[in-house]
């Protein structure tokens, strides 16, 4: 059967995300959030999910709403500062331990995401030694050098924006969108991408930056 | 001489960007330092975003949602640039690809630590992004800050006070009144605005610091201040 | 029946191949079974190389140096297509994202160990390539290979003789008289060629081996042999 | 100074590339050699190489003539097998010790160049548990499953062959050539390409597959 992954609405593309879901959300710098999908998770519904995004509360991202909607248990993040003055949901939920937070290097974020999807169960690196957010890490040196031992991430669930796929999934990001999502993508056992344009035909063989063997479903959503 | 604003700190930063270079720059003061470089220098901006060759901002009319820098800014790409993804970005900074990086802080420490996620805000959730990254990665790691605290206390310190950023890495810090040097021996006042004295200067800093043979006064063009 | 051919026992493997599945085909008698795939099954070939769906072979004169798979062979790219670097293709291997790889070899354990890379040639180099990489990342392992040597001794054993390739890794083997499933359990002979009976077979074996409840005969088109 | 990494010839390209040096010299499956810098090299001559190259000896690449001229003390490799009945000069000198090889699963090597280029100084992958290759490695399970640590690669010297080169020494490759071009020019100390085309203008932001932040020296080569 000609392989076709495109589904009619960001709902259909969401059918099977259960409870306590670990889910990996792009999105950095201001490009490239999957905020169509993360909408249509809220409205599935399910709870006591790990959220891995780069900033817990991105004024851009709207991560925020699940956080809001109390389906989160624990984020994986670089950064979980709000931009007001005072507590924003997820600091207020934070501080009153109603959530779990893991703050990573981000780079070191991006590397356990890409590991995860690569096969590589751990790997050492020289980011954050001797840091708070390195406590209780396994130390060791390499070439003269303190290094500290990672371990990979991977997701139920990862919700990715892109620019065009084709049916077979292929995916074309446009500029700094790409971030997260092709890391994220190749670490989930269901990769839902959100694209401007979902077409028929074959993207060029030399345009496409993440094969379609990593994602399952692609809905269109326009700009 | 008044001490220097933010715009003539990241303007002293930026004449030590050598031609040739790939610099990432941090948000706030350190980003500024694009704007002051001498004429000639040929260089590569990278932002951790994935952006490698970070040209001007955005005309207002020309923003591009996507084509953006770290801090979410519109930028343009200068020629020869091109955008990865945030581990190709981060491969790049880790591998040692970025020859300087100029970062932020509130403390440095005279063996080359330092701290600049700001963790003493109550129940503020961290920052910590792509520093840690950038910190341990770089080639050369240069600090901007102001070289003392609204309230007088010193940033630079025989220890971090401040949750680390990382360790032993900046080698060199530019505030607003001097330039210095972390030396395996520790700081090294390399330059000092003119008008400050150096035992008010010794008062000003919160830990042993040499004199450079060759100590220069720090000079910066008038230049407005920035607010970014 | 004869035992079968090389194309026939590559059409056999090709018959359990999942409609829209990736797969990666060692080089020799496994890369035959993409010209065996049954009508209507729309499957993404990879090699290891960086092809993601690699096509038909190409026409000699339209043969190009560098679109080629793993075995140097010009090939043509199937419709939704891409080319990856070492790094991606491996990536893709190991992390679990190709279905099913087909791989010759010479000796397969009862418990799924196995050994292909041939080095009983005296000081002949090692030919490892990536079979190891493959037998180990890929969700599911075959093996096309002749049930017994030339000299007719067995190729399915209690333990490999050989120098492993990987363990614990082997679920179905393809051979020319069989086709026989590895599970926790052991051996199990799924079909067996007409005119094979189960003492002969039992004799050719070197490992014990049960009969599934439901076994087959094995057949295959009439098909000639093959050189690859 | 306006950036401008292209050089007149091979020859140039090779200076300062000294004795004892770490080679990566890309090229797998029949494209992707760089055997016009192969020939500079040996014509360089230096003495002690090591050579990190998928074939040690690949009919369509010319290392064996590096290996041939002496030059060669350890060779790095997923195979090594020559295509004669016969022992090939690369064979006889291994039988006779005086060539060493590392023989290397080929995932694992293009991972563990890749790590060198990153800054990851070390990861645990299960790949070669239980086989010869993994004699010696550190064994450690994750997730049910044993793994063998393994160590990054950088070199002194890369060698990569590409398509279109543009004086800032971004690259673009066609089809299968890139194979482990893109990881080898992130690993080492001096990289340089040989390419088809090396142009003046910027190649597309869109198309480039290597920064040139990676390349050092580019030569034109024709096809």
């Amino acid at each position: 059967m000609a392989i076709d992954k495109r589904v009619a609405s960001a709902a259909e593309a969401m059918e099977g995300v259960r409870d306590g879901a670990t889910v990996l959300v792009s999105g950095f710098g201001g490009a490239g959030f999957a905020n169509v999908l993360i909408r249509a998770l809220r409205e599935h519904g399910p709870k006591e999910l790990t959220l891995v995004v780069n900033s817990a509360t991105h004024r851009l991202s709207l991560t925020h709403e699940l956080i809001e909607a109390g389906m989160v248990r624990k984020v994986i993040a670089s950064s979980a500062r709000g931009r007001a003055d005072g507590l924003s949901v997820f600091e207020t939920l934070w501080r009153d331990g109603k959530i779990e937070l893991e703050c990573v290097p981000q780079g070191t974020m991006a590397e356990r995401i890409r590991a995860g999807g690569a096969g590589i169960p751990a790997f050492y690196s020289p980011v954050g030694f001797g840091t708070d957010l390195a406590k209780g890490k396994e130390v060791r040196i390499f070439g003269g050098r303190e290094c500290v031992l990672e371990t990979a991430i991977v997701g139920d669930l990862a919700l990715v924006r892109a620019d065009v796929a084709d049916r077979f999934g292929n995916l074309v990001f446009r500029y700094a969108q790409a971030n997260f999502g092709p890391a994220m993508a190749t670490a989930a056992t269901l990769t839902v991408a959100e694209v401007r344009v979902a077409q028929e035909e074959p993207i060029g063989h030399d345009r496409i930056q993440v094969s379609g063997v990593y994602v399952n479903r692609v809905v269109a959503v326009g700009s | 001489m008044a001490a220097l604003n933010r715009n003539q700190m990241a303007w002293r930063a930026a004449q030590d960007i050598v031609d040739g270079s790939v610099v990432n720059l941090g948000i706030g003061m350190p980003v500024l330092a694009a704007d002051h470089l001498p004429a000639g220098r040929d260089v590569f901006f990278q932002s951790e975003n994935g952006v490698i060759g970070v040209g001007p901002a955005a005309a207002p009319d020309k923003a591009d949602g996507d084509l953006v820098d770290a801090g979410s800014r519109p930028i343009t790409l200068r020629p020869g640039a091109t955008v990865v993804d945030s581990v190709g970005s981060f491969g790049m900074i880790r591998g040692g690809h970025i020859d300087v990086t100029i970062l932020g802080a509130f403390e440095v420490a005279a063996n080359g630590d330092f701290a600049n996620w700001d963790s003493r805000i109550p129940n503020k959730g961290p920052l910590v992004g792509g520093a840690m990254d950038l910190a341990v990665g770089a080639k050369a790691v240069w600090v901007i800050m102001e070289h003392n605290t609204r309230k007088g206390a010193p940033r630079l310190l025989e220890r971090c006070a401040l949750p680390l950023t990382a360790v032993r890495c900046v080698k060199r810090v530019f505030t607003d009144i001097a330039v210095i040097d972390v030396t395996p021996g520790g700081f090294v006042l390399r330059e000092l605005l003119a008008g400050v004295a150096i035992d008010e200067f010794r008062a000003r800093t919160g830990a042993p610091i040499a004199i450079a043979a060759d100590l220069k006064a720090l000079v910066a063009p008038a230049l407005s201040d920035a607010t970014a």
